[in-house]
């Protein structure tokens, strides 16, 4: 067999894990390693890989950490039967690592733009990926925004990192949780455009789409990565559109149930869109003329 | 010259000889009644051959077996170790095809090995399999209609050679250069044509090419009306009686979705799956973008008619009609698509 | 003669009843689902309606269950069907285990004298002897009564008269060429569960499934389809069904690959009424057979 | 006990059945419930009473708790035979576990001889609390019956079977 064979695995060693949250949907960032040093991944931010565990199966997830970095990492929530297992593994064992899929963030096209990163829950991930890479090379981008939302603050993934990114100056970060905690400043959820909006302020209590229209995110020479829940990513796409923002300014990430990643297996499909070699990244103009078929 | 003649009593002798190179499947009836395919030598003997109807479970399963190990794995001193299922190398020929199932080996060729990824096993088989079709004398069951999906009871597409039936010999047309090879192995029991014989082969050709005496059609001009009926009631209609069962993408030439699974013994195993299972696309987090059947069975539709023509320019659908004729609801393709409003 | 009355019939009662529809055959054979008078007008009964409709009634009167935004019952409309006499088993079956109510089914009986597998040109299997040709349970009878034959278990007691290693090798010959496409258990009328631990699937999830759950559930049947898996699939249906079976043959009617399923069922339903003088749905209101228990049920197998 | 146990154990070892110097050693999966026969098998050990080492304990709640497939799934992982037990009719903890499961259990049992499976893979007793005694001869009888038939073969996967290339 000359050419490569998709069905099969690489043996990866897990070097770290990092426990980000806890509690029955934690989270956990595994750095993985290829025991071949002739393997290695050329991936761009945003593209996906299928990781297994070895007897239990293989799930999709996205490259959580940008290529710039130089190591490969996937951070995992506890869902189901393979990430299940995947948070039973510790430093030193081994998991198949089999991509990358997909067709990642256009990133090259973005230069000049400034860009506001929004992301609710296990959606960090692959924004960190590209928020990382474009923080990496940030004297070709423009101002950079996050907003980053999760149910309470001990759900939010990346802690120490965000907050020296924010430290460093390199982007102006704004955390949201959904339920009040002290220190938080609360947003009206009913009528976000009337909140009060402090720019000093850095916690809010709210949605993230609260906190997007809160905050006024502003259209020109700009552009929106938006990865969370299908509910999440519908109202903050409503939200941008008030604020006049054009559908082509607004990536967001899709997902579906995949086997193959390669599209044979033919359950990813939105349409006749395969999300897994068509997507996951696509502009919300882009989903609008997909079939409503969810 | 690529025109022969092969006397319909030598062809037990044909098979035979093809047999000792190459593993040759011929269609065969089993203990039940039901047409199949099955190996020559290990299930089946030249003599059982069955040609002259088309067979009710189409070749799928010898380029996509339903049950495929795609690796094994091992630990060897505490250390994983991936070991790929070894291709079946066997050269292959499947021995009377008809033209729809030949047709659907091009379809799933492009799937399978067209774009941008290229699938291993199924390419492994494909490359050393040669199909040899009998050409249908007109419809060959009440529920075929090829003509409308763009093939013929005499398409040649998919087929490394066709014979075609003229009374006591099959006429041989050579159509690909795996053919040629395989009847030079067979010269001896090969004659040349009579303009007689040459006549009744112009005659299938003529009655293909005006898709003569078949019953069932679906027109471009309802497969257009997919474009807009998406959010149609039709498809909560016409579901009702859908029993979410598999045998039509079972059974289906061009139906190619498949699950893959880690079982038992350290295996990572392909299998066949459907998209009418209600559990086909739910997400772990139990969001399910097809939870009714509708949206099921409408997939399955758009797929074949829409879906795979914006992407590949062709049906997804050979019109072989084996899913009519096998549907337990008795739900027709033909009427489902015809009906589209 | 009967095709006039079931359609007299089924109109009156959508009147009357205000029904939601009448589950049927079209002449052709294949269900229908007659909504409006006309639709009624192709409802007919004859030797090609073979399905067995009484999955579809679970399927119409469920659909229209749930609560009303104020936290009401919403109103169920009832359902007609038409049965011949094993589908009026099964149908009753349902009753007596509450999956449907008496109020929510207005029921058109057909007695029945066989209907014809079109592939094969011939009564289905089932047909050429039956015990259950006129319903057991209707609001009107479409035609006169016919006379039944003895149930007949030739073909059970042949395998019951073979060897223990013949069986297997009998079993084994027909289930490696099962293709596992689900329409046995899909098209079974009494097999009403919304998850089923055969289905192709890891796991069945509910949004509250832990992970934990969902990783550590068992497969009870392999994805894999071998013979050693789908001789275990026909066999985990079998507890499932005891006391429940009717032996309406919708299962082997269905299967594409031809098997012989009611060897199967037939068995078990033999085996019920052997050993506990039970028979599913014999009246109204009966118990079902899992559910009952006995201090002086049979103990000999027992050490 | 819950299934998800029984079914992990099946998949991770399947109890391969061995061929012993003396012989085949046969594997029995042993259901045992709670309250009686789980505390005879206690009080079998406790008493010294000698009884072949073949069968696999598992504990559960009540012998109703066996449902079916428990019994399919460690037939086809490879166990050679499989014991039920429970409390005797009447002295069920729960009143009446015991009789709703001889009777799911009996059918089973028929069904699996007609499906050419042999009886006596599948085997039944009541034992009490206080019957040491009768546990280890129920286990001899089990063990010697299941050594008779010798090992279960019927779910072996052929290697062509498998759809192995």
């Amino acid at each position: 067999m000359s050419e490569e064979n998709h069905y099969i695995p690489h043996v990866a060693e897990i070097t770290s894990i990092t426990q980000e949250t806890t509690g029955e949907r934690a989270v956990k960032t595994f750095k993985v390693d290829f025991k071949d040093a002739n393997v290695q991944l050329k991936f761009k931010p945003g593209q996906t890989c299928m990781v297994s565990v070895f007897g239990k199966g293989e799930s999709m997830f996205a490259i959580s950490q940008s290529p710039t970095r130089g190591s490969l990492e996937f951070s995992v929530q506890r869902v189901g039967r393979v990430t299940e297992m995947l948070h039973e593994l510790e430093v030193g064992d081994e998991v198949g690592i089999r991509g990358p899929y997909g067709n990642g963030f256009p990133v090259e096209q973005w230069k000049g733009k400034n860009i506001y990163f929004i992301a609710g829950g296990i959606g960090m991930a692959p924004v960190r990926a590209v928020m990382n890479y474009i923080v990496d090379n940030k004297e070709d981008y423009g101002e950079l925004y996050l907003i980053y939302g999760a149910r309470t603050s001990r759900d939010l993934s990346f802690k120490a990192e965000i907050d020296a990114l924010e430290q460093g100056g390199a982007i102006d970060v704004r955390r949201t949780i959904d339920v009040e905690e002290p220190g938080w400043v609360p947003l009206d959820n009913k009528n976000p455009e009337q909140s009060k909006f402090d720019p000093s302020s850095r916690k809010f209590t709210g949605f993230v789409a609260t906190t997007v229209s809160a905050m006024k995110c502003t259209p020109e020479n700009a552009l929106a990565v938006i990865c969370g829940p299908p509910i999440m990513i519908k109202t903050c796409i409503a939200s941008l559109a008030k604020l006049g923002w054009k559908d082509e300014q607004i990536y967001t990430t899709l997902e579906n149930k995949m086997k193959c990643g390669i599209g044979k297996c033919g359950r990813c499909n939105i349409g006749g869109v395969y999300v897994c070699v068509d997507g996951p990244v696509f502009t919300y103009a882009q989903v609008k003329k997909m079939l409503n078929d969810q | 010259m690529s025109k022969y003649i092969l006397k319909k009593e030598k062809v037990v002798d044909a098979l035979n000889a093809l047999g000792n190179a190459n593993a040759v499947y011929i269609p065969v009836k089993n203990k039940r009644g039901l047409v199949e395919y099955k190996e020559l030598g290990r299930d089946a003997a030249a003599a059982d051959a069955k040609f002259d109807c088309r067979p009710d479970v189409p070749p799928k399963a010898i380029l996509f077996p339903q049950t495929q190990v795609l690796f094994t794995f091992k630990k060897v001193d505490g250390k994983i170790e991936v070991v790929p299922t070894e291709p079946d190398d066997r050269e292959k020929i499947i021995f009377g095809v008809r033209p729809c199932d030949a047709i659907a080996i091009a379809v799933m060729d492009k799937v399978f090995i067209g774009g941008k990824f290229v699938d291993t096993y199924y390419k492994a088989r494909r490359e050393r399999t040669a199909v040899i079709s009998i050409a249908c004398d007109g419809p060959a069951d009440s529920t075929c209609f090829c003509p409308s999906t763009g093939g013929s009871p005499a398409a040649t597409e998919g087929s490394d050679v066709l014979l075609y039936d003229v009374g006591d010999s099959y006429y041989v047309e050579v159509v690909s250069d795996k053919g040629r090879k395989i009847l030079e192995s067979l010269s001896a029991s090969l004659e040349t044509p009579s303009p007689e014989q040459e006549k009744r082969k112009d005659e299938i050709v003529r009655k293909a090419e005006a898709a003569e005496g078949f019953t069932r059609s679906i027109t471009a001009e309802s497969i257009s009306k997919l474009d807009s009926s998406f959010d149609s009631k039709y498809w909560d209609d016409v579901s009702r009686r859908c029993l979410s069962c598999g045998a039509c993408t079972y059974y289906c030439p061009t139906c190619h979705c498949f699950d893959i699974n880690d079982e038992p013994g350290r295996k990572r195993v392909r299998t066949w799956d459907s998209c009418q299972f209600s559990n086909f696309t739910m997400h772990t987090s139990s969001h399910n973008p097809r939870t009714a059947k509708a949206q099921r069975l409408r997939n399955r539709y758009y797929h074949k008619f829409k879906y795979s023509k914006d992407n590949t320019g062709r049906y997804l659908c050979v019109g072989c009609g084996r899913c009519i004729a096998l549907c337990p609801a008795g739900l027709d393709i033909t009427k489902v698509i015809s009906e589209v409003k | 003669m009967s095709d006039e009355k079931i359609r007299e019939e089924a109109k009156k009662a959508l009147r009357e009843r205000g029904l939601k529809c009448v589950i049927g055959w079209s002449a052709d054979g294949t269900p229908l689902f007659a909504e409006t008078e006309d639709d009624i007008d192709r409802l007919s009964f004859n030797k090609d309606c073979a399905n067995n409709l009484v999955g579809y009634l679970t399927q119409e009167v469920r659909s229209q269950r749930g609560k009303t935004r104020d936290g009401k019952e919403k109103v169920v409309k009832p359902v007609g069907i038409v049965v011949r006499g094993c589908d009026s088993k099964a149908l009753l079956l349902l009753l007596n285990e509450n999956i449907l109510s008496r109020k929510d089914v207005f029921i058109i009986g057909v007695p029945c004298t066989g209907v014809e597998d079109k592939r094969a040109g011939a009564l289905y299997r089932k047909c050429v002897k039956c015990a259950m040709r006129n319903p057991v349970v209707y609001d009107v009878l479409a035609s006169e009564k016919v006379p039944e034959d003895e149930k007949d278990y030739s073909e059970i007691e042949a395998i019951e008269n073979m060897s223990v290693e013949e069986r297997w090798e009998f079993w084994e010959e027909i289930f490696a060429d099962c293709v596992r496409c689900h329409a046995c258990k899909r098209s079974c009328p009494v097999c009403y569960c919304d998850e089923c631990l055969l289905d192709p699937t890891d796991v069945a999830i509910r949004p509250d499934t832990t992970a934990d759950e969902k990783a550590h559930r068992p497969r009870w049947v392999e994805r894999s389809v071998n013979v050693r898996e789908n001789l275990l699939y026909h066999l985990a249906r079998l507890p499932h069904l005891a006391g429940r079976c009717v032996d309406c043959g919708e299962c082997e009617r269905v299967c594409p690959q031809r098997l012989p399923l009611r060897l199967l069922t037939a068995k078990l339903e033999k085996d019920v009424k052997e050993i506990f003088c039970y028979e599913p749905a014999k009246e109204e209101g009966q118990k079902p057979l899992i559910a009952m228990s006995k201090m002086e049920d049979e103990n000999e197998f027992i050490m | 006990m819950s299934g998800s146990q029984a079914a992990k154990g099946a998949e991770a070892g399947a109890v391969p059945s061995e061929q012993g110097e003396q012989g085949f050693e046969p594997k029995i999966v042993a259901f045992l419930c709670n309250w009686c026969s789980y505390a005879g098998a206690d009080l079998a050990g406790v008493s010294r009473l000698q009884y072949p080492p073949n069968i696999r304990i598992i504990r559960v709640m009540c012998s109703g708790r066996i449902s079916p497939m428990l019994v399919l799934r460690a037939l086809k992982d490879g166990a050679d035979g499989v014991l039920v037990s429970g409390c005797h009719p009447g002295d069920c903890h729960y009143l009446k576990g015991n009789l709703y499961t001889r009777r799911q259990l009996q059918l089973l049992r028929n069904m699996l001889e007609y499906y050419g499976i042999e009886a006596d893979r599948f085997q039944m007793s009541w034992v009490s609390a206080s019957e040491g005694g009768k546990f280890a001869d129920v286990v001899k009888t089990a063990v010697e019956k299941v050594r008779k038939l010798g090992p279960n073969t019927r779910f072996k996967v052929m290697e062509s079977q498998d759809g192995g290339e």
